[in-house]
């Protein structure tokens, strides 16, 4: 009870950042707080009402001074307006080649996956000095995957992945909350975050028993859920290949362009006509709503990014560049 | 003594004791009847004061249910269910049914039309209707709460309000809906009789501070509050009829609803709080015996925040999912809406140089506000800093910077308002020194209670959290404690102010030798207000006739 | 009749509101026939400004805000402008998550332009057989 | 500050100079009563464009998302209906604006005569709407109650289509219903004599409530039943 701290450590690269802008203003409210404060005691106790029926010159109303007062304070909020609008893009911004992790928030609790298939619940081992990047969602209502140490936040919607990514400092156990109110055991679903050095982290990770990878995992649904018959590696399906179009524009059949992200790939699968890419109009794919769970689809969409050869970036290898199939079948179905 | 000589002038000897008029709007008529279904603008304030009075307890009973469960890091004082169904009652009861109407609707209701030189009203009976309304809407809540309560917290976010909470979120949805309407009503008829009811001579800018602040006020109920009343439509369709609205199986958003729901919800935090702002100029200007400093942009100022208010909401959403670039622009014109209200402290802290301030009760209060607005407000500015929000959003930060304002600003300036139109209302006069003793009581608890949430924020505690780490135990204990001493606080007015009615003094028509029409007709006013139509014809607050911008 | 109030009402005649109302007719059979055709997002524009133009009529008319006294037009001007507040800034959120996708996809070193010419990726949609819906 | 002076116990005497019936004693004269119940109105009006406004800001972002399934559900419905519904509406609403023409006037026959009209337009207006309502629900169209769209695809779109369909038409129809039983009271008062040059203010207001639930179904219609007519009939 005794040995409270008064501020939480600073575990990741960003925390050090947060923490100096986060100074910049209590400093500058402090300097307000202060200002007002004695200004307010000096004008009571100077200007005391003394004599009843004295009656205090008025006042004449000064431009400038209103204009000075508003601007100023206005200059000093565009500076933390502009500090922090810095921070926030690049706390949102993942890097390039950071290690990719997996939550999913279910009512009360928080499933982690790591890339090498290892499932944790309400816990996360990482490595320390490594970028995470973590893609998130929940199968139920909206959580908030909160890392204070971290100085991190996201909320996971039902219906889409949202990002985030840290990248820990500081070898240690840090606590892992749930931020946005969602029921019950709101205040259940914590955990903690373990970060252990680079060689412990490997050790740790043998020492489990390691499941097949998410990659693996994804293949045995792609196979089992007959994607494989029509997604063929050299495009003989009746539907585009899906070999290197991980993060690669997708041209579309209504002419726009959409990344192939990782809400791209999840939305074809369960609405596969929502965004049909250009040249296949016959609506062949069933939608797998409800037949595949969100830890299943994550497992796919790390089985397509294996397909993703990291070199093939530059070039704009569109799906679609062989010809077209021809759409077997005239029309849809009403 | 100060270089400034202030002369001497022999007091004349005390004028005799005013004398209570025998005919007021209290005993015109009398009966249960006659108070249920008066028209009379006087009346209503006092069937409000009562009910949000009544509703004050409420949710004061179960904050203080809330404050005894964070006692204990783990959860024993109650089970997380009760907890959760505590907070959410909490809220509702302060929010919709206490703070939105707390100042329009007692001393909104009781000075609009004599400060605008009026017998009543615009509409006396939509004023009834309001009051029926707000009671339509009690009656839901308080079944709610005797349904089991609900824990959907007052924000009601979907998908965990319409599909996953079990609870009586129907009927909670009804009343705050009721609540509304009542608030739309008296907005309504707020803009009306500002506009149209004005006495001869009366123009906008020899307007009395405190009819601006409820103008700017009754912008944002009559624009705002219809859309939480169709948001909560719809999460109630969503509920009781499977109308997917936010429903993400049928392509919906529940950050929609979010955006829908504070659209309102944050002009809703301005509803709460332009009224303190206006009580807060009228307070100054008559304890300082001086017209308020910069009084155009003060009045300005307040109609400048009503309008910006609608396009701030986004900085509720900062980590829901809302695009980054969305947030920059909240971000930005949240903190454009902080500067009017810092125009506000720094003009009423140049009405008080070399003015002559008096420290009756409701001055204390104000400097209490000042103090605590002032908190209230750069913590606002964390928060609406974006890289500060991401850490910080959803966490007891965030509970502590809207306390200072809700409770800290919006609270203790009603109190001074009521302090200091008490002898106006009622005729009687309360006993001052207890005044001055619950204003500091209440500004030491209050601080108590709050001031260890924002080291708590930082740190990372969520909020509405049933159980929390240990590490955070002591900081909230401070708090319990503080919350504790903050009822004693609120208690104390309550016991003198009742003891006032029965065994105070009468208060003459201008105890605190004020300017304002309010204190030029008797106290209590009769029920027509002016027997004559008032004609205005010199500045607002000329205490120093002929000083003028 | 001379009424002595101020407020001496000009009552249009009865061929002004049946004008109006032919009007409306016109306008609203034109926004059914121009709604047949397919102009694409044309469309929604033309409904939109017809409708508005009609809505326009009413208020005008209808509802006599041509002698109306300005402040009882900005009330009406009021509720449209804080109307098209809300409409814009949600709909800049989620214009800002679709077209401009969050930092993610933000200033990746892909040719994302969505107007170059598909760089013969993809044949114009016109050969492909026609898009029966 | 003001230079009248009230004595404390003065018996209020009666200035008023003689009012026209149906005057309400807090206002000075009839011309600043019927301004203030005028402007009301209008800010109860520009209250009710915000009410309505969250229902068309939820269907235009969901409309601009899923495009194709809203395109394909509105196709579903019956334009010429809504067309002859539409024109059902504008023509009670040039009912209610000749009402208030009568009611200016003072010939409250008149003004019986056309609020009868209105009603009688009104009820046709919604006689149509429970048969369209009736045949959404033969059809499984009905959402959140077994919805049945055939092409899997565009299901989602059509359903939330519908919802927006049922809940902003039915918000309508409830104004509607709302203003019919005003119109009923007008009706009454309308026999009872009671409008003439200085007061007919009431009447007016019911007027202005009824032009706005029509500009409000002056934009349904096309949002809602035009949306997919492009596409060609059957489909």
């Amino acid at each position: 009870m005794w040995n409270f701290p008064l501020f939480p450590d600073a575990a990741s690269s960003m925390a050090g950042q947060v923490d100096a802008l986060y100074f910049f203003l209590v400093a500058v409210s402090l300097f307000f707080t202060v200002l007002i404060f004695a200004g307010c005691g000096y004008f009571a106790i100077k200007f005391k009402r003394v004599d009843e029926n004295f009656i205090p010159a008025g006042q004449k109303d000064n431009m400038v001074l209103e204009v000075v007062w508003s601007v100023i304070p206005f200059f000093i909020t565009l500076v933390m307006f502009a500090w922090g609008a810095v921070i926030f893009f690049r706390v949102y911004t993942p890097p390039e080649g950071a290690m990719e992790m997996y939550a999913v928030g279910k009512q009360w609790m928080w499933k982690t996956q790591h890339p090498e298939g290892h499932r944790e619940i309400n816990e996360l081992h990482v490595p320390v000095g490594r970028d995470i990047k973590m893609t998130m969602t929940t199968e139920d209502v909206i959580h908030s995957f909160f890392i204070p140490a971290f100085r991190v936040k996201k909320d996971v919607v039902p219906g889409k992945y949202t990002t985030m990514w840290f990248k820990p400092t500081k070898v240690g156990k840090y606590h892992l909350f749930c931020a946005e109110y969602c029921g019950n055991q709101h205040s259940g679903m914590i955990g903690s975050v373990h970060v252990m050095e680079p060689a412990d982290y490997e050790a740790w990770l043998a020492g489990v028993n390691r499941g097949e990878t998410m990659a693996q995992a994804g293949e045995r649904l792609f196979t089992r859920l007959g994607c494989a018959s029509c997604h063929q590696e050299d495009n003989k399906g009746r539907c585009p290949t899906l070999k290197d179009i991980y993060s690669k524009p997708v041209p579309l059949q209504n002419g726009q362009r959409v990344i192939a992200d990782e809400s791209y790939l999840r939305e074809s699968i369960l609405k596969p006509q929502a965004k049909i890419v250009a040249g296949y109009q016959n609506q062949e794919m069933p939608t797998f709503q409800g037949q595949v769970s969100e830890d299943g689809l994550l497992q796919i969409v790390a089985y397509i990014k294996t397909l993703t050869k990291p070199d093939a970036v530059a070039a704009v290898a569109a799906p679609a560049a062989a010809a077209p199939k021809p759409a077997t079948k005239g029309g849809n179905k009403k | 003594m100060s270089a400034t000589a202030i002369p001497r002038v022999h007091t004349p000897p005390p004028p005799d004791p005013p004398v209570r008029p025998a005919k007021h709007y209290i005993n015109a008529t009398s009966g249960l009847a006659s108070w249920l279904l008066t028209v009379d603008h006087k009346r209503i304030t006092i069937l409000y004061l009562i009910s949000i009075t009544i509703f004050f307890a409420i949710g004061g009973f179960f904050a203080m249910l809330v404050r005894l469960e964070l006692i204990t890091p783990q959860g024993d004082l109650m089970t997380a269910e009760t907890y959760n169904r505590s907070f959410s009652m909490h809220g509702i009861a302060m929010v919709f049914f206490f703070l939105i109407p707390s100042i329009p609707a007692t001393l909104g209701n009781f000075l609009v039309p004599i400060m605008c030189g009026a017998r009543d009203l615009a509409f006396p009976k939509i004023n009834l209707l309001s009051w029926y309304c707000f009671i339509v809407g009690a009656v839901f809540a308080l079944a709610t709460a005797f349904m089991g309560g609900v824990d959907t917290g007052w924000t009601f976010y979907t998908p965990y309000s319409s599909t996953y909470a079990n609870g009586a979120v129907l009927t909670a949805i009804l009343g705050a809906f009721f609540a509304g309407f009542s608030s739309i009503l008296t907005g309504l008829n707020f803009i009306v009789t500002i506009h149209k009811m004005r006495a001869p001579g009366l123009t906008w800018f020899r307007m009395p501070l405190f009819l601006w602040a409820m103008y700017a006020t009754s912008i944002i109920q009559i624009l705002g509050t219809p859309v939480v009343a169709i948001t909560l439509i719809l999460v109630g369709l969503e509920r009781g009829l499977g109308f997917g609205f936010f429903d993400p199986k049928l392509g919906g958003d529940p950050i929609l609803m979010q955006h829908l729901f504070w659209f309102y919800s944050h002009p809703a935090v301005y509803v709460m709080i332009l009224p303190p702002l206006g009580v807060m100029s009228e307070l100054t200007a008559a304890f300082c015996r001086r017209r308020v400093y910069g009084y155009h942009f003060v009045a300005l100022s307040s109609v400048a925040i009503a309008v910006i208010s609608f396009i701030v909401w986004g900085h509720h959403l900062f980590t829901s999912g809302q695009s980054v670039y969305a947030g920059m622009v909240f971000s930005v014109l949240t903190f454009l809406v902080g500067i009017p209200s810092a125009i506000k402290v720094f003009n009423w802290m140049a009405t008080m140089f070399k003015a002559s301030i008096s420290f009756e009760a409701p001055m204390i209060y104000a400097f209490g506000f000042i103090g605590l607005f002032t908190i209230g407000g750069v913590t606002g500015l964390f928060l609406a800093t974006l890289g500060l929000d991401i850490h910080m959003h959803d966490t007891y930060f965030v509970v502590a910077h809207f306390h200072y304002i809700m409770v800290g600003s919006a609270i203790f300036s009603y109190m001074g308002g009521l302090h200091y139109w008490w002898p106006k209302i009622t005729g009687k006069l309360y006993n001052d020194t207890l005044g001055c003793i619950s204003a500091v009581l209440i500004f030491l608890g209050f601080n108590a209670t709050f001031f260890p949430q924002f080291i708590l924020g930082y740190m990372g505690m969520p909020r509405r959290y049933h159980a929390y780490p240990a590490e955070f135990q002591f900081l909230n204990i401070c708090s319990s404690l503080g919350a504790t001493l903050l009822a004693v606080g609120y208690v104390l007015p309550a016991i003198y102010f009742t003891w006032s009615l029965f065994k105070g003094k009468d208060a003459g028509p201008n105890p605190f030798k004020a300017k304002g029409l309010e204190w030029e007709i008797p106290s209590p006013p009769p029920t027509e207000n002016f027997t004559k139509v008032p004609v205005v014809n010199s500045e607002p607050y000329d205490y120093a006739p002929g000083a003028g911008h | 009749m001379a009424s002595h109030s101020q407020h001496e009402h000009h009552v249009p005649s009865v061929a002004h509101y049946v004008g109006v109302f032919l009007a409306l007719m016109v306008l609203t059979a034109a926004t059914v026939g121009v709604a047949s055709m397919d102009l694409g997002r044309l469309n929604t524009i033309v409904a939109l400004s017809v409708a508005g133009f009609k809505a326009f009529l009413v208020m005008y008319i209808f509802m006599e805000l041509r002698h109306a006294p300005s402040l009882t037009r900005l009330a009406a001007l009021s509720g449209v402008v804080f109307l098209a507040i809300m409409l814009i800034m949600i709909g800049q959120d989620y214009g800002a998550r679709t077209v401009l996708h969050d930092p993610p996809n933000w200033g990746k070193t892909l040719p994302i332009d969505q107007n170059a010419p598909a760089a013969a990726a993809t044949p114009a949609p016109a050969a492909a057989p026609a898009p029966a819906h | 500050m003001a230079t009248h002076a009230t004595t404390p116990n003065a018996h209020s005497d009666d200035h008023h100079h003689a009012h026209p019936p149906g005057f309400a004693h807090q206002f000075e004269d009839i011309g600043q009563q019927l301004d203030s119940t005028t402007l009301g109105m209008w800010v109860f009006l520009a209250q009710e464009i915000m009410f309505f406004g969250g229902l068309f800001c939820g269907y235009s972002i969901y409309r601009s998302l899923m495009p194709a399934g809203f395109e394909a559900a509105s196709n579903h419905l019956n334009v010429p209906l809504g067309f002859a519904n539409t024109v059902v509406l504008i023509a009670s609403s040039l009912t209610m604006a000749l009402a208030v023409r009568a009611a200016m006037l003072g010939d409250n026959k008149w003004v019986l005569r056309w609020l009868v009209g209105t009603l009688i337009l009104g009820c046709m207006f919604l006689g149509v709407k429970i048969i369209e309502y009736s045949d959404k629900f033969e059809h499984h169209l009905v959402p959140g109650y077994n919805f049945q769209w055939a092409n899997a695809a565009e299901a989602p779109g059509a359903q939330m289509f519908y919802v927006f369909y049922f809940t902003m038409t039915g918000m309508h129809a409830l104004h509607m219903v709302i203003g019919a039983g005003l119109l009923l009271y007008f009706i009454y008062k309308a026999s009872k004599n009671t409008y003439h040059p200085q007061y007919f203010g009431p009447i007016e207001n019911m007027g202005l409530y009824w032009h706005f639930v029509d500009i409000v179904w002056i934009f349904l219609f096309p949002l809602l039943y035009l949306l997919g007519y492009h596409l060609g009939k059957g489909h």
